[in-house]
């Protein structure tokens, strides 16, 4: 039987733990891989009740239908990604979520996958978190347009995210990117903030 | 024939301080009729006129331009020439067109500076390679010169390139084509224009085409802004507005048209003396005999007519080149502009008759018209003189659209596996 | 000590801080805030380059971004910069610059000769000669490319980090001149987030240059200042200062460049700092502030050092405190030059004379000069000039009355210092790139700008509003009006624009040749563009010669095409022309404006994608193991996929012959976690499928696997892969590779925009899943230790997938294999990929278990005939074409399909897929060798296709090789020919594409 | 850089999008009994209007949604942004050439 200790993550090969810093006085931007997240793609239509009772009923929090907008429900976070498509973000093993959505859902034409595997999460905080993605990423990030609390597909340099923007005293970003393009992303991502000084955390 | 250009007829004239050089060509208005109308006074038209006059016979002939000859893509390409193309129809095509640029100065007693300093197509992986060898091979086998260069061939004419690259594109190998080069762009339309004006044609410039008259399924002239001119013939040859012009005729035509951009360096002593082209990374670079670094960029995937590039296809380039060159980080972009070319779907051209009866077409060279000016013009005006393609065009038709017989030189995607 | 020509007080620069820099190998000293043209000038440096052509000696001709001489080379090796303009590089301590294209050196430059052979030397005399015999153009080309050129390019890769970011902003103010900084207090003030863009090293514009000027009762700068701090008070405005805006590109975006450390010792520069910095910058309005460029006079040989534009003078005697000479002689056509004989006056500096195209001057600043007594030469000009290294004279004489002589020898008068004025010309270059209209204002003789064509406006001197007060006033307004439209009202009570003296240049008699005592080109050069050495004469050539269009004019004589790309040329050119024709100036037109403004580093576009950050490198979840195994990597599309794996002291060769061995005598596996995956879902995912691929998909049972074509609506093989059926209304597709992405977007163009009716939802999942791929005899074996899975041949027949564990892991195993041989392939959650990956090589040791790259997978695949989409296929190959008739239903329609029946796609001459096998079986054809019937002993030959794929097959105990072949398959057994580069013939015969176990029972054992 | 305002997410950068031509350009559905010319119009021949052209986006980096854009071709305004399937807002289609 293979252990899940030895599940690896896509930016496992960095060895960021060992980088942590205990002291990172006034650096600009804290970055950190946020491992395992589990992640449930749901497709299906929002203007149909019956849809949205259903996953009501499940997550106990509505599909966020405004775009690029969140929703939260208890441990479990909904990121609006188009007109007909979610992510249900947990900590805890997806599986009953996404079989108790493929119940409820039984019947629509609405689709459960997981995808959680297929993805990392980099988190980007501190006073300078915004300056560092605009060098890669086309959004507005200033707090009048991607105000906290808020979600957006987009590209960060050359790989396509989903950002997440915390609602956090300071700009906190969660960059979700797939597994393959993780460690180009975070290296990147790592350069261009070093002129305000970067530091890893937990 | 007028006055020939020469160190004797120039010193000759710095005696009279150059007040006596006669005109290039004349800027005649138009007679109210013509055995043939060539629309489009860029190379390829001017190139069209002259050998209908030269080879043809064929004098009364106007050459109709909306604005200043070789104003479009003539005066806004990189100036490469080659024709180590991979099938044998488009290869056989280049080819005359290559033969007839080794001997153009002189035909046309105008030095348009082709300088055969050869041609490098960069393999930066395994299916590069394989791809370069069989180009490399059908090239030889078809006449066309063409050899495989060593990573250390490549770092010898091109010292300044980094054939790591960094370890994401490294520089596997090359096909070479010596013969390839570079040329003066628009002295070949200044040329031609000079010649065909010596052989009667009349170049009328400043004239837009408003539409053209067709009489049952024939063209009988040509709408413009000085009025009608009646025509037994007309050749179309207007990169990047082929669709519009060829809409007025009735005719649609598979043609998408993009702004192709394009940009050059402030001027420095020579340190490249090849042209060095990348497909894998979106760049081609030479140095001007001014000393500017010519470099080609992408195009922008969507159409348009506005003749200027967009800020994405620059990096996107300049990276490239730097990736290739690192000490060039530091040179400066001096003037950057797009020309409109448009493309078809197998990237390769249409030199063609249409549904109307002495109606020609010439288009769709997507990036590669100016390498081909000489050849297109001699073609086109063989097919329009005879009212049938030349054995070099026959596979250039409209009508492979309809049957499927594509000459498809995008080459092969990205291999897969 | 100071430098000579220091003014012992006055400047902004720091004189308690001395820089020392070289030039031309000579150490000299200026102080902080001088520009390396200020300094030189104070160190009576004046001759410090040779024109492009005639290599005539050039000096310091403006004080800005419009200098076309003083172009310069600074720093050394793999750090220099080639065509840098002194006027605008900051005095740094310990620069290194010298002068360019000269030989020896600047001052005694051999190719002057040139010079004295210009008659022979007019534009366009390139174009006329050189051509015999015409196999010696490239000699004659390669000593022309050595004399042109200006600077060197640098040696070496360039040691500095180039950053670029991406900016949004309400309101974007180019330009920190009078008018730029009210227009940013006012958008500011009403809360607009402001982006105030600035090309100097400080705010102010020509206030900077200006001795006495006053704002609201104060001195300019003091008021300036002012505005700097209320600026930097305000956390919506951002001032970017050493930033030129370049370009102006569609829907408001806009290209500008930072500089961050050019202006820092080399040992101050912070390491973690870039070099320059791209700002791609949307901005919802446009506020274009950029001031005006003073025009020169086109008189007889006004090329010499010594010979500047008259507000450079001022902005040298003012800001920088230097004298550009001792005694000076002003030319000028309008008043404002005036203002810089006052100021010179002021300075010390012996005034010799007001030379005045006028015929009665008058004027403000005229009469101002008058009270100071200086001597005015109305209706006068200069007709000709001495002085080699530096201007030594000038002659002056009278005007006719219609300008278009002069009268008289002349008057001979000494001066080491030309101040010229003709006007000035609006900085209408990003209004025009934007595709604004440009207009011909006749009062001031100057093109201006027109209606806008973006959202953007224009404000003072740049919009031909010349008057300090005017521009405040204009800028303040425009700055309320740009930010309004973008939703921010002027808060409180209205504040009134900052009041100021309105004073501009005029009147002024406008004049775009001035006669010499010669006719023209009779010696005496006019220039027009001293960069390239175009002068008028050379303007009327290339009209005389046909060559009409101003923009023919351009390209025959390159005038306005050199680094300065004719900020100080152009519209004199077109003066000229227009003088020429006798037609009013909007009939001659102007040339385009291309970005960018000022030349740009080629780095900063490239930013930080450079090296390893140029393309995502993509790795699968087992990539280290691979690496740790010293696997050889290949590039395929972004992704590195083992390409194979050398054990110690192997080649290539030998490596994959063990691999290949391996997996059919026992056991292999390799990382096939790169293939695109597609989730297909809902209830006509089989309907979706049919109209997809080529084959049929209504009776696929669930739990059974695929092979499917796809083709691209011209009938051409697109890509190809094993689909499987999860369940009834659930199938997961996989794609090859390179396509996975194109593929997806392929499936959804289709689903969203032709059949929106079919209910199906797709997800990728590629890398939800590791994929490990087994092959050969013991592959069974070794899975059924590692499975909860019967894998008896009944239980699970060959392409069908059953879902159990592997290794304790959730797991879904496909039987389907790509190499013709027993195989599996393992998909577990991404995240155990590794762990899988180590489970399975060490309990595989028994059986010899061997990592095979994609190498080994070619040789395996090809030994079965199977193809690969991009080797066997270029767009160019129908699934006809490659003897897969099988797979194409006739039952129903796919995309693609009509397209497989037009006439030339049955022509038996097609290309169509067949094997080779050579003559030699030890012989391997080069892939993409090209086969002939018959070999001629000279090109051409008629060719029949070439060769896809070729291998020695270790299996087969030959070479093997596919090829596409013209009526292919019709020459089963015939013989065909590769003539080879190196001259070598190899012969082989036409066979089938199978070459191992034709059977396929190693497969389904 | 384009701003193109995607119908669902909003305006974003050209970079976000790819392009699909031609828009309203219906898949023949009896391909079967077209003539070689009839399905070559439709697979190859392209209006390439200079001037208001009707053409179709898809918002690759973000929704992956594809919708119909009404762009001047020659000033590369946009004049329109609509759904796909839906019918083209009344717009002067005239090609100011």
């Amino acid at each position: 039987m293979v252990e899940a200790y030895l599940r690896q993550s896509p930016l496992s090969q960095l060895a960021l733990p060992s980088r942590i810093a205990a002291e990172h006085g006034n650096t600009g931007v804290t970055m950190a891989e946020r491992q395992f997240r589990r992640i449930v793609n749901l497709r299906g239509n929002p203007k149909s009740e019956e849809f949205t009772k259903a996953v009501k009923s499940v997550l106990g929090a509505d599909p966020p239908l405004m775009p690029n907008s969140v929703n939260t429900g208890k441990d479990i976070t909904l990121l609006w990604l188009g007109p007909d498509e979610w992510w249900i973000i947990t900590d805890a093993d997806t599986a009953p979520v996404a079989d108790k959505l493929r119940e409820a859902l039984a019947g629509q034409h609405a689709v459960v996958t997981d995808v959680g595997e297929g993805y990392t999460c980099i988190a980007a905080s501190g006073a300078s978190a915004a300056d560092t993605l605009a060098k890669g990423c086309t959004l507005d990030f200033h707090d009048s347009v991607f105000a906290p609390g808020s979600c957006a597909q987009s590209d960060m340099a050359k790989a396509v995210v989903v950002f997440h923007r915390l609602e956090a005293d300071k700009p906190s970003f969660e960059i979700y990117v797939r597994s393959s393009f993780a460690e180009y992303l975070w290296r990147w991502i790592e350069n261009a903030a070093e002129e305000y000084g970067v530091a890893v955390t937990q | 024939m007028k006055s020939r250009y020469s160190i004797f007829s120039l010193m000759r004239n710095a005696l009279s301080y150059h007040e006596k050089w006669p005109e290039a060509w004349r800027s005649p208005e138009p007679k109210p009729s013509y055995d043939v109308i060539i629309v489009g006074g860029g190379g390829h038209g001017l190139a069209t006129a002259y050998y209908l006059a030269k080879l043809h016979g064929i004098h009364n002939v106007a050459v109709i331009e909306r604005g200043w000859l070789g104003g479009g893509n003539t005066g806004r390409n990189t100036t490469i020439v080659r024709s180590n193309y991979l099938w044998d129809e488009s290869a056989a095509l280049y080819e005359h067109a290559l033969k007839l640029w080794e001997g153009m100065s002189q035909e046309l007693n105008y030095n348009v500076m082709f300088s055969q300093r050869g041609v490098m197509n960069l393999a930066h992986n395994q299916h590069d390679l394989r791809e370069l060898s069989r180009r490399i091979n059908a090239n030889r086998l078809n006449g066309v010169d063409s050899e495989f260069l060593t990573p250390q061939q490549i770092k010898d004419l091109v010292p300044i390139i980094d054939l790591r690259g960094n370890g994401r594109y490294p520089v596997l190998g090359a096909s070479m084509q010596r013969r390839g080069g570079t040329a003066r762009h628009d002295a070949v339309a200044w040329g031609y224009a000079r010649r065909a004006d010596e052989q009667g044609v009349d170049i009328i410039q400043e004239c837009p085409v408003h539409g053209f008259e067709i009489e049952n399924g024939k063209v009988v002239g040509v709408q413009t802004a000085k009025g009608l001119i009646k025509a037994k013939k007309v050749g179309v040859v207007v990169a990047g507005h082929s669709s519009v012009m060829a809409e007025m005729a009735g005719i649609r035509l598979p043609l998408v048209s993009h702004p192709l951009q394009a940009l050059v360096s402030e001027p420095v002593k020579p340190v490249i003396d090849t042209v060095v082209m990348s497909n894998a990374i979106h760049a081609y670079i030479s140095q001007s005999d001014k000393g500017e670094l010519v470099i080609g960029a992408g195009v922008d995937k969507y159409v348009g007519y506005g003749q200027r590039g967009s800020l994405p296809v620059t990096e996107e380039t300049l990276a490239a080149v730097c990736e290739l060159f690192p000490s060039l980080k530091r040179m400066r972009m001096m003037r950057q502009w797009g020309g409109i070319v448009d493309t078809c779907p197998d990237a390769s051209p249409i030199i063609s008759k249409t549904p109307v009866e002495g109606f020609f077409i010439n288009c769709g060279w997507g990036t590669g018209g100016f390498k081909a000016t000489p050849g297109s013009g001699w073609v086109f005006a063989d097919t329009i003189a005879n009212d049938r393609p030349h054995p070099l065009n026959e596979a250039f038709s409209l009508e492979r659209f309809n049957s499927g017989y594509l000459v498809d030189e995008h080459g092969a995607a990205a291999v897969a596996h | 000590m100071p430098a000579r020509f220091r003014l012992t007080q006055g400047g902004l620069i720091d004189r308690s801080k001395p820089v020392s820099f070289q030039f031309n190998g000579k150490v000299y000293l200026g102080f902080e805030g001088d520009t390396l043209a200020s300094a030189l000038i104070a160190n009576g440096v004046h001759l410090v380059g040779r024109s492009f052509k005639y290599h005539r000696p050039r000096g310091i001709m403006s004080a800005g971004a419009e200098e076309a001489n003083a172009l310069i080379q600074v720093g050394e090796g793999a750090r220099s910069d080639p065509n840098l303009r002194a006027t605008q590089i900051e005095l740094v301590d310990g620069l290194v610059a010298s002068s360019q294209n000269c030989w020896p050196s600047v001052e005694f430059d051999v190719s002057i000769v040139n010079n004295f052979a210009s008659r022979l030397l007019p534009s366009g005399f390139y174009y006329k000669t050189f051509m015999w015999p015409a196999s010696f153009w490239m000699t004659y080309e390669s000593a022309i490319r050595k004399a042109a050129g200006l600077g060197k390019a640098p040696e070496g890769p360039d040691p500095d980090s180039y950053d670029k970011t991406f900016a949004h902003c309400d309101v974007l103010v180019v330009g920190a001149g009078p008018s730029g900084l009210t227009a940013a207090l006012s958008a500011g003030r009403a809360g607009a987030r402001v982006i105030l863009a600035e090309q100097d090293n400080a705010l102010g514009g020509d206030l900077l240059s200006e001795a006495d000027a006053e704002i609201q009762g104060q001195p300019a700068l003091e008021w300036v200042e002012g505005a700097r701090a209320e600026l930097e008070g305000l956390e919506n405005v951002r001032i970017l200062t050493r930033t030129q805006c370049y370009g102006y590109f569609d829907h408001n975006f806009i290209g500008l460049m930072q500089n961050l450390t050019d202006h820092l010792p080399q040992n101050a520069k912070p390491a973690s700092l870039p070099r320059h910095r791209l700002w791609k910058l949307r901005a919802k309005q446009v506020l274009l502030a950029t001031g005006a460029i003073e025009r020169p006079l086109v008189f007889s040989d006004n090329d010499r050092p010594g010979i500047m534009l008259a507000s450079a003078c001022r902005t040298y005697v003012n800001r920088y405190g230097v004298k550009p000479g001792k005694k000076a002689v002003i030319f000028t056509n309008n008043d404002g030059a005036y203002a810089a004989a006052l100021d010179l006056h002021k300075a010390g500096i012996h005034v010799a004379a007001i030379v005045d195209l006028r015929s009665d001057p008058e004027g403000p600043m005229t009469e101002q000069a008058r009270e100071a007594g200086l001597r005015i030469l109305g209706n006068h000009a200069v007709i000709a000039t001495a002085g080699d290294k530096r201007v030594k004279a000038v002659l002056v004489a009278p005007l006719s009355e219609d300008g278009e002589k002069v009268y008289g020898g002349g008057e001979k008068i000494d001066c080491d210092l030309v101040a010229v004025s003709g006007g000035w010309n609006p900085t209408v270059h990003l209004h025009s790139q934007s595709r604004g209209k440009i207009v011909f204002d006749d009062d001031y003789a100057c093109f201006v700008p027109g209606t806008p064509a973006q959202e953007s406006v224009t404000a003072g001197a740049c919009s031909g509003n010349f008057g300090l007060g005017a521009c405040l006033t204009q800028g303040h307004d425009a700055g309320i009006a740009t930010a309004a439209k973008t939703g921010f009202k002027a808060k409180g009570r209205k504040r009134a624009p900052p009041k100021a003296e309105d004073r501009n240049f005029l009147p002024a008699r406008w004049m775009w040749l001035v006669p010499g005592d010669k006719p023209l080109g009779h010696g005496g050069k006019h220039f027009v563009d001293v960069q390239n050495d175009v002068t008028a004469a050379d303007l009327h050539l290339a009209l005389r010669e046909g060559y009409r269009s101003i923009e023919h004019v351009k390209r025959y004589t390159t005038t306005g095409m050199g680094t300065d790309q004719g900020k100080t040329s152009n519209v004199n050119a077109i003066g000229i022309v227009a003088g020429h024709f006798g037609c009013p100036i909007p009939n001659v037109g102007v040339t385009t404006f291309r970005p960018p403004y000022t030349p740009v580093t080629f780095g900063v576009f490239a930013g930080r994608d450079v090296g390893d950050l140029l393309d995502p490198v993509r790795k699968t979840p087992m990539h280290a193991l691979h690496e740790h195994a010293g696997a050889a990597f290949e590039d395929v599309g972004q992704w590195k996929r083992p390409w194979y794996f050398p054990i110690a002291g192997e080649d290539m060769h030998q490596a994959v012959n063990r691999e290949v061995k391996a997996c059919r005598d026992s056991l292999g596996v390799m990382d096939a976690s790169t293939l695109g995956k597609i989730d297909i879902q809902g209830k006509d995912a089989a309907e979706f499928l049919n109209r997809i691929y080529t084959n049929a998909w209504s009776q696929l049972k669930v739990g059974a696997c695929r092979y499917g074509l796809m083709l691209g609506e011209d009938g051409m093989v697109m890509d190809d892969g094993v689909t499987s059926r999860l369940g009834e209304n659930h199938f997961l597709m996989t794609t090859t590779t390179g396509n996975a992405a194109p593929v997806l977007g392929h499936l959804e163009e289709y689903l969203q925009t032709e059949w929106p009716e079919l209910e199906v939802y797709l997800t990728s999942v590629t890398e939800q899943f590791a994929t490990i791929s087994l092959a050969g005899p013991n592959a069974r074996n070794l899975l059924a230790e590692l499975t909860d899975i019967d894998l008896s041949a009944e239980a699970f027949p060959f392409m069908t997938l059953r879902e159990g564990t592997a290794a304790g892991i959730p797991a879904r195993v496909f039987r389907i294999s790509f190499t013709g041989d027993l195989s599996y392939e393992i998909n577990v959650p991404a995240s155990y990929g590794a762990a899988l990956w180590q489970t399975v090589m060490t309990a595989g040791e028994k059986y010899g278990i061997t990592p095979y790259g994609t190498e080994a997978m070619h040789v395996l695949r090809a030994e079965k005939g199977f193809i690969i989409v991009g080797q066997e296929t270029d767009g160019s190959v129908t699934p006809f074409d490659l003897g897969m008739d099988w797979i194409v239903s006739k039952k129903k329609d796919f995309v693609g399909r009509r397209s497989l029946f037009r006439a030339d796609m049955s022509k038996d001459d097609r290309k169509q897929l067949v094997g080779l096998l050579t003559d030699v079986p030890e012989q391997v054809l080069p892939e993409g060798a090209q086969l002939v019937e018959k070999v001629e002993d000279k090109p051409p030959m008629k060719m029949l296709g070439h060769v896809t794929s070729s291998y020695h097959s270790p299996n087969v105990g030959r070479s093997i090789a596919m090829a596409l072949i013209k009526g292919g398959r019709a020459r089963m057994g015939s013989k065909l020919y590769a003539p080879l580069a190196d001259g070598k013939v190899v012969t082989c015969t036409v066979t089938g594409v199978v070459f191992y176990d034709k059977e396929g029972e190693r497969t389904r054992g | 850089m384009l701003e193109i305002n995607c119908p669902y997410c909003g305006p974003r950068f050209e970079t976000e999008f790819s392009y699909g031509g031609e828009a309203h350009i219906e898949r023949p559905k009896d391909s079967e009994n077209l003539t070689d010319e009839q399905w070559g119009d439709y697979v190859f021949m392209n209006s390439n209007t200079k001037g208001v052209f009707l053409e179709r986006w898809v918002h690759t980096s973000g929704c992956r949604r594809w919708f119909n854009v009404a762009r001047d071709t020659v000033s590369y305004q946009i004049l329109a942004v609509y759904e796909t399937g839906a019918k083209p807002p009344k717009l002067d289609l005239r090609n100011d050439v």
